[in-house]
């Protein structure tokens, strides 16, 4: 069924019984040409992909829980094409080129909402960095704007002027930065497959990947055996997990990322804010309330939930950035399990078994890939051969010495 | 009028009256209200909208579970949005205002919404506003947004103070309910530390609003009698007024003790609010348990409210939720409810039971309409009827409000927030928290227990476990006996079938029961899938009252068992917590501590401008007499500098001091270069490499005796340096004898640099620093005249002949001043960090600008540094790897426009001349930039593609943010004295 | 020429010079303590922890496995480090710190709910006995923290963090009326 | 263990006094070690869902290099160590 206005209306008027499931409900088939492994946005989007842009049929994606149930669905919905190095920010462009099209594409509105981003900064050193990187972006065809202290007076009087530990001396803008509604993209997306055919397997946990003469020829599952031909993993923060299972050796750490909602208020912040003296950001949903985060909380962890040293650390750095926020309640936390990479970057790869393929290392900011790497992962499965704005996100680019480190912080993950 | 004020019971004070405002309105209740209570007793029905269709909404529980009754209190910087006003405690001059509504509460042209409602159902924004693409920023999405969010946040500085606690105790009780109350007599008798939390301002939990005799006397006196006794015991903490929001690792709990927010004119010396974290050896949850709503037509209207809120309202508080009411149970708690009601003088209309065999007896003369269900309700903005349903024929029952209760559910909130899924009980048809360890116990309601004697025996006999296994011994005790109680079963009712209105089932976000069916026939069937869906129990009371019902009807609706369908997510926080509470004093300038050089007061007097340096203050340059810009000032330093000499405040470097018999054969592995020959009196400069052979940390390393050397690092890594040495001494090299000790604190230091340096310097010292006895990078401790020793160092950052002179911090003012008096014949002036990185960007020396973390030592022009014989250091193996060591990498060059009057920012990238500006043509990027007033022009520091082998090429200088193009030519980093003539003169 | 040089102490102009009104919360500031890092050579711990505690005046606080500081307030920073470098020599290693730290003295009925606004230690008189010390966090500051007394503890910090530990205690104890003041014993 | 960690020497800390640096049980490999043995040991991770050996360094206390033995799920903590003493039993 396609969504329009006119089929809200035509609904409205007989009651609402006639909307059809956004997705079949099918039993899993003993053979898939394709599978991909984790049915949250970036699997669900390779799925779409290999669909819609590659023409390639018998697809599964095989999902632990219910469609959308990882980080997808517990993010804080930034969508941005801000990098620096070039390893990154072709790559992150070509997802927000996509984002720009997508809902009319997937017939299902994501409300995404490009508001703009403002990174704060707070020192002159803070300053050349984002100048580098604003410039980095413009090479790459992405606007950006450098904006001053006064700009940022007027934009944002909300922020600490006044009694600033670290004063605010300006800001980068990226305009079409924004967010979007993050559980659904994962929906738009299972639609828009589904309606291509593909099988999304719900309730479906991988439990062991069979191999034969060093090629995969299938997935162990908590639903029985299911052969594939060619298996995608886009397990996020389970990648270690899987990857085990394939015997792969990689170089990621799960990490607990928490991120924090207020409650429902008229709208008052209008951009996503990153404050410079810390991790903080913000924005506000088109709902009303605010969503904000800040770093992880340091240790590895597969637990989806985080500690309150770290909750009162995050709340610091908001009422130091934003005062006013000091009434604001905060309704909700949660934690999701970054895969967190050695060098803070993605990894859509090849892997050493011809036939299994690698989409991980999103670490906190897989969200805003979403689009870009479910194309650059279909594109990598279906043709054999890496996206070109996607060259230099290698599994092998740590051996080989080209690490993309955007922090400059080394193979230390909890740095990045 | 509905609603009002009884003659007399309740626990409030009517001998203390206080004036409050709702709406512009002046309003008068009593000490011991909350202003939920107050303002039912002023027969104030309509207290707020819903967030969709902005339907009027009343006051539907007296506790933290309330969506409808948000409202704002206080003004202006001081306001506080979405206050539930059944916790709000009411004090005098009080001011609220309702939200979500224009122009008034009465009159909201939002309610036009409801009348949209069907095509506005469940997801259905999803489903459109996609057409023209340009519309939904520009049209669509500024109407949704305009209409979101409930109360306004002012963002206004707070005014109000807040603060930070840790309290340790061998138990924490969280709830002073039966159990509560019990389980705190227990352990402290026993002699345990014992905190006692409750969100209420008044402990006693549900004693409060009872009825019934405990050991002969009225519950709320059993609650006093018990209380003051808690009071007696020094081991015995109360805490009222504090929300335990969060159970977190290690029994930590999360609580916010709300120390001033029921008073008009807080106190200055106390906070408005406190966080405390809480570490119990044990802890006890006796929240209690929260009455269920029903799902039937119209259960949305003011007037419409759980059974136990109108009971807590006329027993508590001395308030009749309504002069006639209609009851709507499936369980004992209506008939409990209608016996308070009947005691208070109110009449009940009737009791509408879904439930055909019934054993409760209603009060005298009260009729009792079984088997049947309310439909539909009447009256707009309060309740005027009932509809009610009994085997298919209706009546409208008068009334002027309806009490609903659908059973109980406990509150197992903290039990589940880390990781335990709450379990289905088909006895109790509710969830329950699942056993979660030792650390925390569920007792009383929150258990399932729902009598007062099961609560009151539960919270003893856990306690008295807890007190067992901590080693204490509990005193015998017997469970008090209470009178009159009744059975508190109920047959559970996810919905009343035959709705001819809406029937909500989330009150704040308008969810209601044809939301969760379309979401179940749309595939959103999963009970996470249908709260995101739908909405449902995402609003401020994060689905309380809403989340068992929803999982009741996306059971029932599928034919399968709640189990099945399982509960959303406990996660923190129990009751939303303000930002302010979480920040504590840690906010503005106090946000990190600032650290203060000992030099800090010579600076300011000599005109120094600050700037933060990591947690550090630096002067960043030093103001003179007409100089307007601090180019200016800088400049003048500069030159000065190069000319005479200058004094610089170097204290913030981080300083390590090293011992031991392995100290070099440390110190040679830590570094890339090598230190092992290092002799005793001399200064080498060290670079530190990351192990996957990124250059971490630079600084110079002096060797004061065999045994004991001095690290410098820079003032952003120097805690990162340590704790980098300390883990490779005690992880990778634990045989190494070798110690570690900051002594960064202990020293004031200056480097004294410019050709003049060394006149000012012997001025000072005893000891001979002429080149000859003193040479570059010479380092030993000397004395000043006058007797203090002090440390001396041979090395220069600006390239000139330069010392840096250490002296006991507590002396570093007076030396300061000494050496400036000295100086004065000299030409000296003080400079600051600006001219420092002028000075050293002229004679090509790095800094974090360049060192970024992905650079290499050869990238920087160290390659050589790095010793090919050392078998091993921090770095090396991985320095080798392909990709650092290809002849593409950017290397550093320096750069000087070639139109000498044009200007280079830090951060422009480069371009081969005449390319296009893309990524694939970016050929590096500028690290540090600098206008020279010795040379006269800008020049820079730059990562370049094969920077070194292109020295006499022009390029394009691209700084598209600023709309720049310059052209420059590439030239050897060392735009001053290359030869190191000044250096070693 | 010679000259003289004139120690300033961090809270030189932030405290007044003369003993003011003092509450029964106060917080003492001595000018002067002389106080050295003490580091245990290898396999040398017990022997440095005996030599310590038979140093008669000397205060020892405990600051990691087989290092201290060393407290004197009749000794000089030179006194102190040498009479330790005799004590000690051939079994530790001694640094005089004395201008790189500063000690808080707090004393009074509230101390410790004072003191429980920035350490996370539980200072129950059972958990943290009088004698006993060790580095913790105070707010966002490090510090050596040493039960002297009932209600007494002593406050070491590091002199860039003085003024900012200050401030703290000031705010920590505002809800006492906490007094400060230097100490009069010098 | 995510709020207090229990030190050997300085008793039950909160988190806020550590810092963590990852995966304890790598082994800084012999200088003569293989590229792979190197690589392995500066970027591979095995990352248990599980048991699993962290270093953190109590650096606002004892400043000593700590090995956490926990549970990467339940955040259980088996163990605390001074890393120095696990790195001397392993013959470093």
């Amino acid at each position: 069924m396609r969504y329009s206005a006119f089929s809200i209306v035509k609904n409205a008027l007989t009651g609402n019984v006639s909307w059809k499931p956004a997705w079949r409900q099918p039993e899993p088939k003993p053979f898939y040409d394709i599978i991909i492994v984790g049915g949250g946005g970036h699997g669900l989007a390779t799925a779409y992909y290999l669909a819609k842009e590659f023409g390639l049929k018998n697809i599964a994606v095989l999902e632990k829980g219910y469609l959308g149930s990882g980080n997808v669905g517990r993010n804080t919905t930034i969508v941005r094409s801000n990098y620096m190095l070039p390893g990154n920010e072709p790559f992150y462009e070509f997802s927000m080129k996509l984002w720009e099209g997508m809902e009319r594409e997937l017939n299902y509105n994501a409300m995404l909402s490009q508001r703009g981003i403002i990174s704060l900064f707070h020192n002159d050193g803070q300053r050349d960095a984002y100048i580098r990187r604003g410039n980095a972006m413009w090479m790459e065809g992405v606007p950006a704007e450098l904006l001053d202290r006064a700009t940022l007076m007027k934009m944002l009087p909300f922020l600490n002027f006044d009694h600033a530990r670290f004063p605010i001396i300006g800001g980068l803008l990226q305009k079409r930065a924004g967010t979007a509604r993050h559980d659904a993209v994962a929906w738009g997306y299972a639609r828009a497959a589904d309606r291509f055919g593909v099988d999304l397997i719900q309730n479906c946990e991988v439990t062991g990947i069979r191999r034969d003469n060093g090629v995969v020829t299938g997935v162990e599952t908590s639903r029985g055996f299911i052969g594939c031909g060619k298996l995608g993993l886009a397990a996020a923060g389970n990648t270690s997990r899987v990857g085990q299972m394939a015997d792969l050796k990689l170089p990621i750490e799960s990490h607990v990322l928490q991120a924090f909602v207020t409650e429902g208020l008229k709208p008052a912040i209008n951009h996503v804010i990153t404050y410079g003296a810390g991790h903080f950001y913000i924005s506000q949903s088109d709902k009303g309330g605010l969503v904000f985060g800040a770093e992880i909380d340091g240790y590895n962890s597969y637990a989806q939930r985080g500690n309150l040293a770290t909750v009162e650390h995050v709340m610091e750095e908001g009422v130091t950035m934003i005062p006013g926020l000091s009434r604001v309640r905060v309704l909700r936390s949660w934690g999701g399990v970054m895969d967190m990479s050695m060098d803070g970057s993605p990894i859509i790869s090849h892997t050493p078994i011809d036939n299994l393929y690698l989409n991980c290392g999103w670490c906190y900011g897989g969200f805003k890939a979403t689009p870009a790497s479910g194309f650059c992962f279909a594109h990598l499965i279906a043709k054999n051969e890496t996206h070109p704005v996607a060259r230099f996100l290698r599994l092998d680019r740590f051996e080989r010495g080209y690490p993309i480190d955007e922090q400059g912080a080394g193979p230390q993950p909890n740095l990045h | 009028m509905t609603a009002y004020r009884l003659a007399s019971g309740g626990l409030v004070d009517r001998n203390a009256p206080l004036d409050f405002r709702f709406d512009g309105r002046n309003l008068a209740g009593f000490s011991g209200d909350t202003l939920a209570s107050a303002l039912l007793a002023s027969d104030q029905l309509l207290v707020g909208r819903s967030f969709k269709y902005h339907r009027p909404r009343g006051i539907v529980t007296a506790g933290p579970s309330e969506p409808n009754a948000l409202v704002t209190i206080g003004k202006g910087a001081n306001s506080d949005p979405n206050t539930k006003a059944t916790v709000a405690e009411l004090y005098s001059g009080l001011d609220a205002r309702s939200q979500n509504r224009f122009p008034s509460l009465k009159y909201d042209v939002g309610a036009v919404n409801g009348l949209l409602s069907p095509f506005l159902g469940a997801g259905f924004y999803y489903k459109t506003f996609m057409w023209p693409a340009a519309f939904w920023e520009k049209v669509y999405e500024p109407i949704i947004r305009k209409a979101a969010g409930l109360g306004r946040a002012v963002l206004e500085r707070d005014p109000q103070s807040y603060e930070k606690c840790w309290a340790h105790c061998d138990l924490l009780v969280v709830g002073s309910g039966p159990a509560g109350l019990m389980a705190a007599l227990t352990a402290g008798r026993a002699g345990l530390r014992v905190i006692l939390a409750d969100e209420d301002f008044r402990l006693g939990g549900s004693l409060l609003g009872e009825t019934v005799r405990i050991d002969g006397v009225y519950a709320p006196d059993f609650a006093e009698t018990a209380l003051s006794e808690l009071r007696s015991l020094p081991n015995v903490t109360m805490m009222p007024r504090t929300t335990v929001f969060g159970w977190y690792d290690d029994n930590v709990f999360g609580a916010v003790e709300r120390v001033q927010k029921h008073v008009a004119l807080p106190q200055a010396k106390l906070p408005v609010e406190r966080l405390w974290r809480i570490v119990a050896k044990r802890a006890l949850l006796a929240s209690g348990a929260e009455e269920r709503p029903l799902v039937f037509g119209g259960n949305d209207k003011p007037g419409v409210m759980m059974v136990g809120a109108m009971r807590t309202y006329a027993n508590r508080f001395g308030v009749a939720a309504g002069k006639s009411v209609a009851i709507f149970t499936n369980g004992s708690a209506g008939y409990r409810t209608a016996a308070d009601l009947v005691a208070h003088g109110v009449d009940i209309a009737a009791i509408i039971d879904s439930r055909a065999d019934v054993s409760e007896v209603a009060p005298d003369g009260v009729r009792v309409i079984r088997s049947a269900s309310v439909i539909d309700t009447k009256g707009r903005q309060r309740v005027s009827g009932a509809v009610v349903e009994r085997s298919g024929f209706e009546q409208t029952i008068a009334c002027d409000a309806i009490g609903m209760s659908g059973g109980w559910n406990p509150v197992i909130h903290l039990a589940c927030q880390r990781g335990a899924k709450a379990v289905w009980s088909e006895d109790l048809k509710t969830f329950l928290a699942p056993d979660v360890g030792n650390g925390l116990v569920v007792a009383g309601a929150a258990a399932g227990r729902y009598s007062l004697a099961g609560c009151l025996q539960d919270g003893a006999d856990k306690a008295a476990m807890i007190v067992a296994d901590l080693g204490f011994s509990a005193s015998a005790h017997t469970a008090p006996v209470v009178d009159g109680e009744i059975d508190p079963s109920f047959t559970a009712l996810w919905y009343s079938p035959g709705a001819k209105a809406k029937a909500f089932v989330d009150f704040q976000n308008d969810v209601h029961v044809k939301d969760i069916g379309l979401a179940l026939r749309e595939g959103f069937g999963h009970v996470e899938h249908a709260k995101r869906y739908t909405t449902n129990g995402m609003a401020t009371d994060q689905g309380k009252l809403s989340g068992i019902n929803a999982t009741g009807l996306l059971a029932a609706m599928q034919g399968i068992s709640p189990a099945d369908v399982g509960t959303t997510t406990f996660r923190p926080f129990y009751t939303p917590v303000a930002f302010g509470a979480m920040a504590g004093t840690s906010r503005d300038e106090h946000a990190a501590p600032v650290r203060k050089s000992p030099l800090h007061g010579w600076a300011q007097r000599n005109g120094a401008v600050f700037v933060d340096s990591g947690l550090w203050y630096r002067p960043a340059y030093f103001t003179q007499h007409g100089e307007k810009t601090w180019r200016e000032s800088a400049d003048r330093e500069v030159l000065n500098i190069r000319e005479n000499v200058g004094l610089c405040d170097v204290s913030t470097l981080g300083k390590i001091e090293i011992f031991g018999p392995d100290a070099a054969e440390f110190l040679n592995r830590l570094y890339c270069n090598p230190f092992l020959k290092l002799p005793v009196g001399k200064a080498r400069y060290g670079l530190m490499l990351r192990e996957d052979g990124m250059v971490y940390d630079d600084g110079t390393t002096s060797r004061l005796s065999p045994e004991h050397f001095v690290m410098t690092t820079t003032t952003a890594l120097a805690v990162g340096v340590m704790s980098h040495m300390e883990y490779c001494a005690q992880v990778h090299w634990p045989d190494l004898k070798v110690r570690f000790c900051s002594s960064t604190d202990q020293w004031a230091q200056m480097a004294i640099a410019g050709p003049k340096a060394r006149l000012v310097m012997q001025a000072l010292v005893e000891d001979d620093v002429s080149d000859a006895a003193f040479p570059f990078l010479a380092a030993g401790i000397v004395t000043l005249k006058g007797g203090v020793k002090a440390r001396l160092f041979r090395i220069s950052f600006s390239g000139e002949l330069a010392y840096e002179l250490a002296v006991p911090a507590g002396l570093g003012d007076a030396v300061a001043d000494a050496i400036m008096e000295e100086g004065r014949a000299h030409g000296i002036c003080a400079y600051g960090v600006e001219a420092l990185n002028v000075l050293r960007i002229e004679k090509g020396h790095v800094t974090h600008a360049e060192f970024d973390g992905r650079v290499t030592p050869d990238d920087a022009g160290f390659g050589r540094m790095v010793s090919a014989q050392k078998p091993d250091f921090i770095g090396k193996r991985l320095s080798t790897r392909y990709g650092l060591t290809a002849a593409d990498r950017m290397q550093m060059v320096g750069l000087k426009p070639v139109e000498a009057d044009q200007h280079i920012r830090a951060g422009a990238h480069l371009l081969r001349e005449g390319a296009k500006p893309s990524t694939l043509n970016d050929q590096g990027y500028v690290s540090s930039a600098c206008f020279s007033p010795t040379l006269g022009h800008a020049i820079a520091l730059a990562f370049l593609k094969s920077g070194r082998e292109r020295y006499g090429e022009r390029i394009v200088v691209w700084d598209k943010l600023a709309g720049a193009e310059v052209v420059a030519e590439v030239c050897n980093p060392v735009f001053v004295d290359p030869g190191n003539a000044k250096l070693n003169s | 020429m010679t000259r003289t040089y004139i120690s300033h102490h961090p809270l030189d102009g932030l405290l007044p010079l003369e003993p003011g009104i003092r509450a029964v919360d106060h917080l003492d500031v001595p000018r002067a303590v002389a106080i050295a890092s003490v580091m245990a050579m290898e396999g040398e711990e017990a022997s440095v922890t005996a030599g310590l505690a038979a140093s008669g005046d000397i205060s020892v606080r405990f600051a990691g496995p087989g290092e201290w500081l060393a407290l004197s307030r009749s000794e000089t920073p030179d006194s102190l480090e040498r009479a330790l470098s005799l004590l000690l020599a051939e079994t530790a290693y001694v640094f005089e710190q004395s201008d790189g730290r500063v000690v808080f003295r707090l004393s009074g009925p509230n101390v410790r709910r004072i003191l429980a606004k920035g350490i996370a230690t539980d200072l129950h008189p059972g958990s943290f006995e009088i004698g006993t010390s060790s580095n913790v966090l105070c707010g966002h500051i490090g510090v050596n923290l040493a039960r002297t007394g009932e209600n007494e503890f002593e406050l070491i910090a590091m002199r860039s963090f003085a003024v900012a530990l200050f401030d703290d205690l000031r705010v920590m104890g505002r809800e006492f009326d906490l007094s400060a003041g230097f100490s009069t014993l010098g | 263990m995510a709020s207090l960690i229990h030190c050997p020497h300085c008793g039950i800390r909160p988190k806020e006094e550590f810092s963590i640096r990852g995966d304890a049980s790598l082994v800084r490999p012999d200088p003569a070690a293989s590229d792979e043995a190197w690589n392995d040991y500066v970027h591979i991770r095995s990352n248990p869902r599980g048991r699993y050996h962290e270093h953190w360094q109590h650096g606002a206390g004892c400043r000593r290099w700590l090995v956490v033995e926990r549970d990467t799920f339940t955040h259980e903590v088996f163990s605390v160590t001074d890393a120095a003493s696990v790195a001397r039993k392993a013959g470093r």
